[in-house]
């Protein structure tokens, strides 16, 4: 459903993505890993429309949507959770939250879905009323993860998300996405802990140098054999 | 060498850091972790001086800090990196170091510049553009260099091996063991992974609600029940 | 002495009704953009001629000319903003400039339309004395106090309760995330210069009808406005209020109890004695990390 | 033969409309030399001084490297000073009404030449407050430089004459004048408010004090006060209240002087000739005529303009005007007018009024 | 290379320019202005640029130094060149007066100097005595005739401030090239960052402002001396900000000749070609150029005009 081909992208003069084509299939959960540095947010961004594209096209459903402005995804079902430094830092925790259901048709939802979001990282529930800013990292994580569940996406994009987590919350988490991904929602998870993520992934692309190197089912994964060539020095 | 006695961090009402009391002794190093919101980054703060603490004592080689401004514990031998990077910004990565260098220790010497970017591994990068170019791995050297750079005798590390790809980490972790040696100093480490701060740190203090709850070697530690169920989670089971 | 004094607090206050009027429309685009509009206050002074021109041709009292004031006003309002939002570079201290060309601009154009002649209403209800007691004030000065607290408690529910105010607030604090969200930033940005220019227009005619204009004052309430803005803390609406309540409450005692030609110097005394004690203003947020 | 004529004048800035006043009696005065005095015509070169003193030096200097043989203009004693004293250093004569401080008579410039001065406005004033029998008065000033030194040395002669008087100065950024209104009702309770600021301060004088109605018996003020153009764009603050004036209103110009002035104003201008316009005209056409004697004398380039208008001895639309040593004009005296009605009557003094001063009488 | 340039243009400024012009004093005297502007401007963009403070209120250092060096020459019968240095150093003492303000960011500080002017304004009014109140002081003495050059001329006082724009720009360049010019340029976007590394950021950023009151203070003696008059409003005026800051964000004000060349290119074109097509509203044309400048090159002209250079070349 989410058809990413022969995409470049990049920073002004500086390319970062080589023609890189991926498929997201509807109902599953593709993983994308790789080395620091390969490209990986970058394609997040790409797809969001945050970046131009400058060469390739990116269709949902068969519709481009490469060039689409950003703010329209969330119409389109589509939702990132950025990383933790993209949250709202003067406003409240529960604020940040309500303006994950900004597109009107989520609006009526606003209470049932901050009690979801409360429920699943009750940190924040302490917390509601502290300017983010102030948060701790792994907090502030928290937010970014519970802000992008508000809106109910269809199709979610995820950029680290355990990222500064203890681990008692990466736990959660993943248990959260496999819960996402068994209602029968679309996902797009960017995760160094490739041991957890593959673990929940339907399929695997690697990224490296801003290419695609590696394009696998989950299943046929054999996490030493790929550190040992794709990371290791 | 860094004796911390009952020291509290206050935000309005909340405790972010309550009554802690710890010490961490020349060229030891000390695994710092608990949960999210534990107080571990404000901790560190109250150390560097970004906060005031609001009671306690805080002695650094025998003579109390808490009342120090931020750039004079720095020149004392306190170093710091940032969970977020913060490179300085306008300048190379060269720059950096020699700022580093001339502010925390007086003088610069060019020699040592060079050492240290080769030995975190940004030798080569040392001409670009500090904030703009570099990739979070290197952006995570440089933390570590230019808190070097300032001639520490106790470095705090936050969360520098978070996000890292595994051959990195790996890297940094050897880094890392190297430099009590190296450089004399002694480092505080925050880390949420278990398994990187058991082979790193031979002591691990555990902070939870602000308070520290358990001090001893990683294995104690983290068979520790009130450790598991706040920090590990009732699954028990850990990448 | 007391019915002196009482009589001051009683001025203060409604000037500082009026000084918060002038100030909301900076404060505003300030709080939400981090954009200071050194337009604002010929915005405000282009209101205000706009209210001596529907006044003096058409002989209409001058609250009649608020929807004539902010058509016009909300279009300049409109081109600053495409001015501001072409800024991608050191847009702090650029739009500063950019604005300040834009204000040198209408004091100009200001000029050369309406010349240098000082204007004032001559509407003899606004000037009517209202008595209370010991406590004297001109009808215009409640009127548009009134106007004043109303039009900041709506901006206050505006930009805490309802969606579009909170975009304005998400789309300063992070623009890219903002849109992650569904929010259009540069329509919103708009907005915000549009309830800017709304503001401005109100406060232009309310200047007219209770104050005396001339085409190079522009400056001076920019700066009052500013000052306003800081004390109160940035992006506070309330906090706007409490500033220029301050600031009027201070000038007038000043004047009863000392002298008249300190007013300007308490004033700015006070700015300063206000910054030293509370850093961030009034009612401004404190330190957040990082 | 054409002769350039420097005008220096504020047309922005803060003093944009009583420069742009006194410029048009400039233009009015070029327009009737050139009409009347076939032999020398004068071409006015303006140049603006943005009401600020280093702009106005600057005026001066582009005027001179432009060859004008002498400047009329200057409005603020602030602005003229640095800009007479460049004049002074470039040997052009500089004659002015824009500036009535002391200190500009005092620097001894030889080629500075003035029509008015503050103790014309004194006597006005003080003449008027005697004819009234004030006892008491209170003074409101702005802290600008002209007028604290006119309500300085008011408030020292009344105060030698046995009257009471309170000086309440006020910074120009002023604008509710409420609380020292209040404190003049409640404190002072004076016979006689006078006012020495501008118009945007007499306005908002007259507003504070229509509200709180003060137990005085006259308002007095004194430049660009007592106006016309005032009488009609603040019908309910001007009533009753006086000002200084040249001419009452509808002015009676008798004499040919007089008349020539006000057609060829009402024809440049398609309006009524005000008060800064008569104070322009009448340094700029003594100027004229003493270029024009000097001319036919050959001296312009030699000093001649100088000392042609130090012979000047005539009666003008402001009284009869002579050059001290100094520049000064010892005859100056200011009339008062009062606002009767949509008319502006002369009252002070007796041999030049127009009617009775109504007394006490107040705009509300 | 870059240093031929500096010397072919100290030639150009000292020997071509007088040469050329210095026989019509009134452009002679626009120059003079402009560079008055143009040193306050650089005083300005120095407090900007190494210590990330923009600064609303530089009129007050303008203004005390103009006032402590017409009183200590007038009355204290001081030399006119002693005087323009005890007029830096009021400024440097009114700045010292405004420390507590450096606690204070952005916008905040910004403002609180600018009430700083304020205040300076309104004593230099009350304080009758000694500043001559509203009426201000007249006859402060001009600059001197030293071996029979006239520094009080229009060409004599070019040399004169051009020498002392030079020697600041020569200062400016130094301090920025030292490494408390590399801490200070690193510490705007991360103070917290330079200070756990040992950088007093507080008193480096007090002594910049030390610095560019200095600067600014010098100027505005040169400036009381030169123009030969001097109250409240003029000294204390608006102006010695505004233009000053339009002048070093038109030239550039990260750079250090930028806002020099920014006010001599902007005053000269207002006063010269605006003030000829629109007598009484020129500066509507200056504000139009200036939004434009904002727009279409926002770091200025010189970086412009380098870009410029590049693509040619
Ligand atoms: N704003 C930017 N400007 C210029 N270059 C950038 C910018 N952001 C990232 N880059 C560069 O683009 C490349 C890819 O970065 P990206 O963030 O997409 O990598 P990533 O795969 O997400 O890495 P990580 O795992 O560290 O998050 C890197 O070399 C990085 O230095
Ligand atoms: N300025 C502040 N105002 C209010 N609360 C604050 C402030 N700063 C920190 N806190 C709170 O103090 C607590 C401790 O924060 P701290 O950053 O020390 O946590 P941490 O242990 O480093 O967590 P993490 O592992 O997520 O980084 C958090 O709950 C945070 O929200
Ligand atoms: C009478 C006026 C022409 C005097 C003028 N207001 C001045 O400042 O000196
Ligand atoms: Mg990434
Ligand atoms: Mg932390």
């Amino acid at each position: 459903m989410l058809d990413v081909s022969e995409v470049r992208a990049g920073y002004g003069a500086i390319n970062v993505l080589w023609d890189a084509s991926l498929q997201f299939a509807p109902g599953r959960l593709t993983a994308i890993i790789g080395p620091n540095g390969a490209g990986k947010t970058t394609l997040l961004r790409a797809i969001m429309g945050l970046l131009p594209v400058t060469a390739g096209s990116i269709r949902l459903d068969g519709a481009r949507i490469d060039g689409t402005a950003t703010w329209r995804m969330p119409d389109l079902g589509v939702a990132m959770i950025p990383e933790g430094r993209m949250i709202f830092r003067d406003m409240t925790v529960e604020e940040n939250l309500v303006m994950g259901a900004f597109p009107k048709a989520q609006r009526p939802h606003v209470k049932s879905r901050l009690e979801a979001a409360y429920a699943m990282f009750p940190r924040l529930a302490e917390r509601r009323r502290q300017l983010a800013g102030s948060l701790s990292g792994g907090e502030a994580q928290m937010v970014a993860m519970a802000r992008g569940l508000m809106p109910d996406p269809r199709i979610l994009i995820v950029d680290e998300p355990s990222l500064g987590l203890a681990p008692i919350v990466v736990t959660e988490l993943f248990a959260v996405l496999a819960r996402l991904k068994a209602e029968g929602r679309t996902i797009v998870l960017v995760e160094q802990n490739t041991a957890q993520a593959l673990a929940v992934a339907d399929h695997v692309y690697l990224l490296q140098g801003g290419r695609v190197v590696l394009s696998q089912p989950a299943a046929d994964v054999e996490l030493d054999a790929l550190h040992a060539r794709y990371f290791a020095v | 060498m860094l004796e911390l006695d009952n020291v509290t961090v206050r935000f309005g009402g909340l405790a972010a850091v309550d009554d802690v009391s710890l010490r961490a002794s020349p060229g030891e190093v000390l695994g710092l972790v608990g949960p999210n919101g534990a107080g571990k980054t404000t901790l560190f703060n109250a150390i560097s001086g970004l906060v005031r603490p609001s009671a306690g004592a805080i002695r650094f080689h025998g003579a109390d800090v808490a009342r120090q401004p931020m750039f004079r514990r720095a020149r004392l031998g306190i170093g710091r990196t940032f969970q977020i990077p913060q490179p300085l910004h306008q300048l190379t990565v060269r720059e950096n170091l020699v700022v580093a260098q001339r502010f925390g220790t007086g003088k610069v010497d060019d020699a040592r510049i060079a050492e240290l970017l080769d030995f975190t591994g940004l030798a080569g990068k040392d001409g670009r553009d500090a904030a703009t170019s570099l990739a979070l791995t290197e952006l995570k050297a440089l933390e570590v260099a230019k808190a070097l750079a300032t001639g520490p005798k106790l470095l705090l590390l936050d969360e520098v091996l978070a996000g890292l790809e595994t051959a990195a980490k790996r890297r940094f972790m050897a880094m890392l063991r190297e430099l009590p040696d190296r450089f004399g100093v002694g480092i505080v480490i925050i880390e949420h992974d278990i398994e990187t701060i058991s082979a790193l740190c031979p002591r691990v203090a555990v902070l939870d609600f602000g308070r520290l709850i358990a001090d001893g070697a990683p294995a104690d530690v983290f068979r520790d029940p009130e450790v598991m169920r706040s920090y590990v989670g009732a699954g028990g089971k850990h990448a | 002495m007391t019915e002196l004094v009482l009589q001051a607090l009683y001025s203060g206050l409604l000037q500082g009704g009026s000084y918060a009027l002038i100030a909301l429309g900076l404060a505003l685009v300030f709080g939400t953009m981090r954009v200071i509009n050194l337009a604002h206050g010929e915005l405000v002074l282009l209101a205000a001629y706009i209210a001596f021109t529907v006044e003096s041709r058409l002989g209409w009292p001058p609250v009649a000319a608020i929807p004539a004031a902010v058509v016009v006003v909300c279009a300049a309002a409109v081109a600053v903003h495409g001015i501001v939002s072409r800024i991608r570079h050191d847009r702090e201290i650029n739009s500063l400039i950019a604005t300040f060309g834009i204000g040198v601009i209408l004091t100009n154009a200001i000029l050369l339309t309406w010349s240098a002649d000082v204007r004032s209403t001559s509407s003899a209800w606004l000037q009517e004395a209202l008595v209370m007691g010991p406590l004297y004030a001109m009808r215009g000065e409640l009127v548009f106090f009134g106007a004043s607290v109303a039009l900041m408690g709506a901006l206050w529910w505006w930009l805490a309760k309802s969606w579009h105010g909170r975009a304005v607030r998400a789309v300063s604090s992070n623009r890219d995330a903002a849109q992650l969200m569904g929010i259009p930033p540069g329509r919103t940005e708009l907005v915000s210069f549009i309830v800017a220019g709304i503001l401005a227009a109100c406060a232009g005619v309310a200047l007219y009808s209770v104050g005396v204009i001339q085409p190079a004052m522009g400056a001076a309430l920019t700066v009052k406005a500013f000052i306003i803005t800081v004390l109160a803390g940035v992006g506070s609406i309330p906090g706007v209020l409490l500033g220029a309540l301050l600031l009027g409450v201070t000038e007038a005692l000043t004047v009863t109890l000392a002298s008249s030609a300190l007013q300007e110097l308490a004033g700015m005394g006070l700015f300063l004695l206000v910054l030293f004690v509370l850093p961030n203003g009034l009612l401004g947020a404190a330190g957040r990390r990082g | 033969e054409e002769f350039l004529v420097g005008a220096q004048l504020p047309l922005t800035g803060s003093l944009a409309r009583v420069g742009g006043g006194m410029h048009e009696g400039v233009m009015v005065a070029a327009e009737v030399f050139n009409r009347g005095n076939g032999k020398h015509k004068v071409k006015i070169v303006t140049v603006d001084d943005e009401s600020a003193p280093a702009k106005a030096i600057a005026a001066v200097e582009q005027l001179a490297s432009q060859g004008v043989a002498a400047i009329t203009g200057g409005y603020g004693s602030n602005n003229i000073a640095p800009a007479s004293e460049a004049a002074n250093k470039l040997g052009l004569v500089y004659i002015t009404s824009g500036g009535v401080d002391d200190s500009l008579v005092a620097a001894g410039r030889k080629n500075f030449f003035r029509i008015n001065n503050t103790a014309g406005y004194e006597k006005a004033a003080l003449g008027l407050f005697a004819d009234m029998g004030a006892r008491a008065v209170s003074i409101v000033h702005s802290t600008k430089d002209a007028t604290a030194d006119l309500a300085g040395s008011v408030q020292k002669a009344l105060a030698a004459k046995g009257v009471k008087t309170t000086l309440h100065a006020f910074d120009p950024a002023i604008t509710d004048f409420k609380p020292i209104v209040n404190k003049i009702r409640l404190q002072d309770r004076p016979d006689v408010l006078f006012m020495v600021g501008y118009e945007n301060d007499y306005v908002g004088i007259l507003r504070a004090a229509r509200v709180l109605k003060p137990q005085v018996k006259a308002i007095v003020g004194v430049w660009s006060l007592a106006t016309p153009k005032m009488a009609s764009e603040f019908p309910d603050l001007m009533p009753n209240v006086f000002g200084t004036a040249l001419l009452p209103y509808p002015a009676t110009f008798t004499n040919a002087d007089g008349k020539a002035f006000a057609d060829t104003y009402r024809q440049l201008y398609k309006k009524e000739p005000d008060y800064l316009g008569q104070f322009g005209y009448v340094q700029s056409m003594l100027l004229f005529e003493a270029i024009a004697r000097a001319a036919d004398k050959g001296t312009v380039k030699k000093g001649g303009i100088a000392e042609e208008l130090r012979r000047t001895d005539r009666e003008t639309l402001i009284g009869r005007v002579q050059f001290g040593a100094n520049g000064d004009n010892p005859n100056f005296s200011h009339r008062m007018g009062q606002h009767q009605g949509k008319n502006i009557v002369i009252v002070w003094p007796k041999e030049h009024a127009t009617g009775k001063m109504a007394y006490p009488a107040l705009p509300w | 290379m870059k240093r031929l340039g500096i010397v072919a243009l100290l030639l150009a400024a000292y020997v071509a320019v007088p040469l050329l012009l210095g026989r019509n004093a009134y452009v002679m005297s626009l120059i003079d202005a402009a560079l008055v502007i143009g040193g306050v401007a650089m005083a300005w963009a120095l407090l900007g640029n190494l210590g990330g403070m923009v600064s609303f209120g530089h009129s007050a250092f303008v203004g005390v130094g103009g006032y402590v060096s017409a009183i200590a020459t007038l009355h204290g019968g001081l030399p006119v060149f002693a005087g323009l240095l005890l007029g830096g150093c009021g400024a440097v003492l009114a700045a010292v007066a405004m420390l507590p303000v450096l606690r204070l960011r952005g916008p905040y500080f910004a403002l609180a100097i600018l009430a700083y002017a304020h205040i300076f304004r309104i004593l230099a009014t009350e304080w009758t005595g000694v500043t001559g109140g509203a009426g201000g002081i007249a006859a402060i003495p001009p600059l001197p005739v030293v071996a029979g050059i006239d520094f009080g001329g229009k060409t004599g006082a070019y040399f004169v401030i051009l020498t002392i724009v030079c020697l600041f720009a020569w200062l400016y360049a130094r301090v920025r090239a030292s490494h408390h010019g590399l801490a200070l340029r690193a510490m705007h976007d991360s103070e917290d960052a330079t200070r756990v590394l040992g950088v007093n950021s507080t008193l480096l950023k007090a002594a910049m402002l030390l610095l560019s009151s200095f600067m600014a203070g010098v100027v505005g003696a040169f400036n009381a001396h030169y123009i030969g008059f001097l109250e409240p409003d003029y000294a204390f005026a608006g102006l010695w900000v505004t233009l000053p800051i339009v002048a070093a964000i038109f030239g550039g004000y990260r750079t250090i000749l930028g806002p020099l060349a920014g006010a001599v290119v902007v005053y000269l074109l207002d006063q010269l070609v605006f003030k000829a097509l629109i007598p009484s509203g020129h500066q509507l044309i200056l504000g139009a150029l200036l939004v434009a400048m904002i727009v279409f090159s926002p770091r200025g002209l010189l970086p412009l005009l380098a870009a410029r250079g590049k693509r040619d070349a």
